[in-house]
């Protein structure tokens, strides 16, 4: 059901069948003393159209990762390589939506940015404000919502941006346990409709067996790969089935042993 | 156009004369000129007559520097500026328009020159006609001053209408200044100790007089002669007609700040004016001289600031007596 | 029970417009009382110190007298075009600063070399008095109009450029990084995010602009006076050469009135700003 | 694979800086190079025009005509006197515009009925040239110091107040609510809370301000000139009367230089506080 | 071992025994059409000492209410009474840290604003700072540290404020499952030494089940408090003991209800 690769990142040979590789990746903030290794030579490999999910106790280097596979910041180390040349797509940890604009906005502004045609773009974005659950909220500002009203904004906004690989920080953080069902199997399905390949952080163990092809655990300062899971449960697959619930267990008490071992 | 293409234009071509005065008491001559068009009709249709109005002397003398104007009515204090920073190329007179105009204008009870000793007095401006006139009487009196304000009178360089304005609230104790402030200074309270006339032979000293560049004498001195026929027909008018020039000169005035002065004030300052067509070359540079005298300028020399052919050929022509440099 | 329901001074009065579901009447009243006692207690002040005999009618009139002189100016045609010359001269000098002065700041805000070349001389430039430009501006322009204008864009774009790099420079990274992530890159980075991120900083930037340009036409206004062209600075130094004390008093409330229509177009845009961020409800 | 790695121009200009690493000398360069650039673009185009012959001398001096007028200026005493004056002139009008413009703007950013009140006044005040206050300030402090004082810091408070409100009303809501959770009301919130989270606007109207503040000076320095007591507004005057250009040009030179003295100053505290909040790694 | 009252909110008596009391609280955001209810005459006790856990679905109010008892908002209609005058002391949902402050600035702040002496606020700040597991990071600016670092200098400088009630808005929401395990431990012993009243909102029903005396369930716009359980579990409990699930399926179970009645 699940296969547990040895500690210390995956060793496997390069093929075409990438859609993003990280290989030897480190990340140090600042310098001297005060410097913090946030990642330390990670390597990772993500085949298309697989959804990995990311794990790992808090500050162990999560975001760090995602937004250099965005390429939002450099490695101080390291190479990453995106299929395509595409740009990934990144579902940040805050909601970091623009006041300045309104919800429906917010979620066009990438279409815009790709000029979108205005009739195509209102469609997609009513679609997407749907399958957020927030169709009704489409005039109002970001101000007006709730947490996880904004959350859920944030998600349709990276949804807009059709990227073919996802990346996306805790998105589910903020909501309760039936919206962020009914979202699970939202974003199963767009995923599996578009081909995407999806990189997940999480904190809900669960969440990651629920949707993951693979779960990918991190330990703390310094960040790097302690061990990779494979999720073989078949889809359609429920949240509080006991398969999800066995594979959870046992990535959990992976993660409480590094998080013993380094301290939070 | 600009000055290098007026000037360089062949002399039969149409030309425009760009003409600079200040819109007040002093430049009457102008005023009534351009009002009256004693200019143009000297100039006659092929020149064309384009005023410019200025606020202050070092916008004038910028403006027929870069060629903005071609000759402009100022004071004698930028006259000698623009001749010696121009080393003597760039700019010559060729007429006087006023004489007088000037007052030293103290508190009440100071009635001789002993009584200044420690007292503030204004001038409009450091090195200006007036400072140098104070300056040079105070030295003849035995009282030193200093260009920055010290010896035996303090004298403070300020802004005409700020002086009549400190002087009201007791702040000063005198002014050496132009008309009409020396008329108001009067009438806030204050007693003319000095005439300028009193000073100078005959009355007379110059405080307006007619400044063209001179690329554009060179290149049209029958304009220049033509500008200056006007002139002689507006100081005559003036001097036949002083109510109607003061009424013109009033409305000039009111055009500005929406407001005509009072037209008593204004006869009040006209009396201390005379308008005549003689630059009253001896007061310019006995001016510098003083100037010099007291420090306030380096050595000049002004020998061939004037160029007073035109303006003796047209008087010739009027029967008048001709004037010397 | 007893709860800890008091609010200091300075805090109720935040409060009090908090509190929704005043009449329109009640709104306006609330804008304009505050307004017309102050009006009055400037007004009496200068009256008592008036009665007080302080200073000679001449130097401080009393306040009829100046509004008396503000009845009839306002009945010239001369005051009207006055008031129409400057402010077309200061808006369109505004405008050409305010372009100027966004394009400059944008580009020395982002592009690390200009910054580093031009940064402290925009500063410098702005404090730089206005009378310093006009011979340069003769040379330039000679005389007319363009002279003038070309004073008051060297008096405000450097404002308004100053304010554009505060704005760009405090433009939440988050919000940039998000812009980038959609594929915001270049102009349309700035057109996007950098732009309307900074918009609070740029209205402030250019109300001082608005300031600058006013001062510095109301200075180059003197520097070449168009004929036959009445205009508001050549007036005030007109009275004030005249030495009409109730003049120059009354044309400073000229003055100040267009301030404070030109404020009223500012702070509108501002508060719309503020009301669609959701600042006004802190 | 051929990952999309490249990034367009401005962006890679941003980027540039981000690299860690530089050495210490490297950064003065980077600073430096973009500096000599400009100037040297500056005096060749000057030096060109010259040549060219376009404006005779005494118009458009040469560059070395005006260096010669600065060398032979630092040397006399007065030069120094000159700027020493201003300069503890500009200060000292600057601190109390500062206190006034600080105590103003928070006062009228936070009390509705002030705002009300005074609100479009700052602004319509801000736009009044100085010299529309010469009477005012000679009425009220006759001939001294303090009439200039009285115009530097007319002219320099309504700015910084301006910045102040500015930086009141965008300070976020949330924060402030998180003050006010912990207790913080009135002064208290203020101190802890509004004034650190406005300071880069507070920064920003204090470098609006100084500008104000220097312009009104050197234009305030003409309204009383006191005795023994060389200033570089009364300079700039003089030479401006004597048709001085090269003088002219060369005092422009020092106020320049001071210019960006006093831009640096505010820049670092500027840059300061963006690397404290984590801004300039954007 | 749980006691389900009526839905509609508590009818007790009043008593000398309630530190929060909410009677009749509406709250309604702008006007007109475009007016939201999010909060719908909502009556509500709290005793001294008790835990009390508020769960709903995401927008339902829950922030809504928490600022309210803060005394941050003022409600539409009723009246909220907190005991002996106290002002309660709120953790908002997002960390709202003073970007100008370090992280020790930050949790000494409310220390100051009450005077406490420097080296007595140094010492407790330390304290602090190893209670959410960040004794490194006094020095750290909040702009340098990950997202689950934030909130937990957010529940430190709440925890500053020594005040006998507490308001706390999902403030474990963003980390990782061992982490929180730890601060429920944390906020459970500090809960019982100083004998506070908690409000507590979470989308975690296990972590409710958890940590609560009480869970108290919100429906959605207008929010209104549908149901209200005892939870009877001795302490020490543990997240992951039956108890704890079978109250959680109970919960989740109306909850999904409430949900599946109003949409998300
Ligand atoms: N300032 C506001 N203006 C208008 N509507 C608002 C405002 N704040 C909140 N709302 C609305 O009130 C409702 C309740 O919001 P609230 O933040 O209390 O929800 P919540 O229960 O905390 O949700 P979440 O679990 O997502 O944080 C939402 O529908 C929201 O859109
Ligand atoms: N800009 C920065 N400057 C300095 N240190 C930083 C910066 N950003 C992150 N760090 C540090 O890098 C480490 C990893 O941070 P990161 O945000 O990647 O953690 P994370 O895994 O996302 O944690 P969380 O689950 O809490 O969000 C942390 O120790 C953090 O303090
Ligand atoms: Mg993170
Ligand atoms: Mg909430």
């Amino acid at each position: 059901m699940t296969s547990v690769l040895p500690a210390g990142g995956v060793a496997e040979q390069p093929t075409d069948r990438t859609a993003v590789r990280l290989s030897g990746v480190s990340k140090v903030y600042g310098r001297g003393p005060a410097a913090v290794h946030a990642l330390d030579n990670v390597s990772l490999d993500v085949a298309p159209g697989e959804f990995v999910c990311l794990v790992g106790a808090s500050g162990c280097g999560k975001s760090t990762l995602l937004s250099l596979v965005a390429d939002l910041d450099r490695p101080t180390a390291g190479t990453i390589e995106v299929a395509g040349g595409a740009r990934p797509g990144l579902m940040f940890q805050e909601p970091a939506l623009f006041p300045w604009l309104t919800v429906a906005g917010n979620v066009g502004l990438p279409m815009r940015l790709r000029k979108v045609s205005r009739a195509e773009r209102a469609e997609r974005v009513a679609e997407l404000l749907r399958t957020v659950h927030l169709d009704e909220f489409g005039r109002r500002r970001p101000h007006q919502l709730s947490g996880g009203m904004r959350q859920r904004v944030a998600m349709a906004r990276t949804l807009a941006l059709d990227t073919p690989v996802l990346l996306m920080d805790e998105p589910f953080g903020a909501l309760d346990a039936m919206t962020r069902d009914i979202l699970h199997d939202e974003i199963e399905r767009i995923w599996q409709q578009r081909g995407l390949t999806v990189l997940f952080v999480t904190h809900n163990v669960r969440e990651a067996a629920r949707l993951g092809d693979r779960i990918v655990l991190l330990s703390s300062r310094p960040g790097r790969v302690v061990a990779d899971w494979r999720v073989d449960v078949p889809r359609p697959r429920r949240i509080d089935s006991p398969e999800i619930a066995a594979i959870a267990a046992q990535v959990t008490d992976r993660l409480r042993e590094e998080v013993r071992r380094h301290g939070s | 156009a600009c000055g290098g293409k007026s000037g360089s234009a062949a002399p039969s071509g149409p030309v425009t004369l760009r003409l600079g005065y200040f819109p007040n008491l002093t430049h009457a001559t102008a005023v009534v000129g351009v009002k009256k068009n004693f200019f143009a009709e000297r100039l006659g249709g092929k020149v064309k007559l384009d005023t410019k109005t200025f606020n202050a002397g070092p916008e004038a003398v910028e403006a027929l520097f870069s060629g903005a104007v071609d000759a402009t009515y100022i004071g004698p204090n930028p006259t000698v500026n623009a001749w010696q920073k121009s080393k003597g190329q760039a700019v010559r007179v060729v007429a006087g328009a006023a004489s007088g105009g000037a007052a030293f204008v103290v508190k009440p009870g100071i009635t001789t020159p002993e009584q200044l000793k420690g007292k503030k007095i204004a001038s409009p401006q450091l090195g200006n006609t007036q400072d140098v006139a104070l300056r040079y009487w105070l030295k003849q009196h035995g009282l030193n001053t200093t260009k920055e304000g010290g010896g035996d009178v303090a004298i403070l360089p300020q802004a005409n209408p700020d002086t009549v304005t400190a002087f009201g609230t007791g702040a000063i104790d005198g002014a050496w200044v132009p008309e009409p402030y020396a008329s108001r200074l009067v009438k806030a309270g204050g007693k003319v100790l000095v005439d300028e006339r009193d000073l100078w032979p005959g009355g007379r000293f110059v405080v307006t007089n007619l400044l063209v560049s001179t690329k554009f004498l060179k290149a049209h001195p029958d304009v220049v002669k033509n500008l200056i026929a006007g002139q002689v027909d507006a100081n005559d008018f003036i001097n036949a007609n002083p109510a109607e020039a003061q009424q013109v000169v009033n409305a000039a005035l009111g055009e500005l700040s929406g407001k005509a002065p009072d037209p008593a004030q204004t006869a009040d300052a006209w009396k201390t004016l005379t308008f005549l067509n003689d630059p009253i070359a001896p007061s310019l540079r006995d001016g510098a001289k003083h100037a010099e005298e007291v420090g306030l300028l380096q050595p000049v020399d002004l020998t061939g600031i004037y160029d007073l052919g035109p303006l003796n050929a047209v008087l010739k022509a009027r029967g008048e007596q001709e004037v010397r440099a | 029970m007893g709860a800890d329901r008091t609010i200091a001074g300075l805090d109720a009065l935040d409060l009090a417009a908090t509190a929704s579901g005043e009449s329109r009447l009640a709104k306006v009243w609330a804008s304009a009382w505050p307004k017309l006692l102050a009006l009055a207690f400037v007004l009496g002040v200068w009256q008592v110190v008036y009665w007080s005999g302080w200073r000679e009618p001449w130097v401080l009139p009393a306040p009829q007298e100046v509004f008396a002189d503000l009845a009839r100016a306002v009945t010239t045609a001369d005051f009207w075009r006055a008031i129409a010359t400057t402010l077309r001269r200061g808006l369109v000098g505004f405008v050409l600063a305010a372009a100027i002065g966004l394009v400059l700041g944008v580009a020395v805000a982002r592009v690390r070399p200009l910054r580093a070349a031009l940064g402290s001389a925009i500063t410098a430039l702005q404090t730089m008095p206005s009378i310093a430009w006009f011979p340069l501006a003769i040379l330039l322009f000679q005389i007319s109009e363009n002279a003038i204008l070309f004073v008051v864009v060297l008096g405000a774009a450097p404002s308004i450029a100053n304010g554009v790099i505060s704005g760009v420079d405090y433009v939440p990274p988050l919000l940039l990084r998000a812009g980038r992530n959609f594929g915001a890159r270049g102009l349309s980075l700035y057109r996007y995010v950098v732009a309307p991120a900074s918009l609070p900083a740029i209205v402030s930037g250019l109300k001082q602009g608005w300031a600058f340009a006013w001062r510095s036409l109301l200075a180059g206004e003197l520097l070449v006076i168009i004929a036959q062209r009445p205009a508001l600075g050549v007036r005030l130094q007109g009275l004030r050469e005249q030495n009409d004390a109730a003049g120059v008093i009354s044309t400073m409330i000229v003055i100040f009135v267009i301030g404070v229509l030109a404020d009223a177009v500012f702070s509108s845009a501002d508060r719309r700003l503020r009301r669609a961020w959701g600042l006004d409800q802190a």
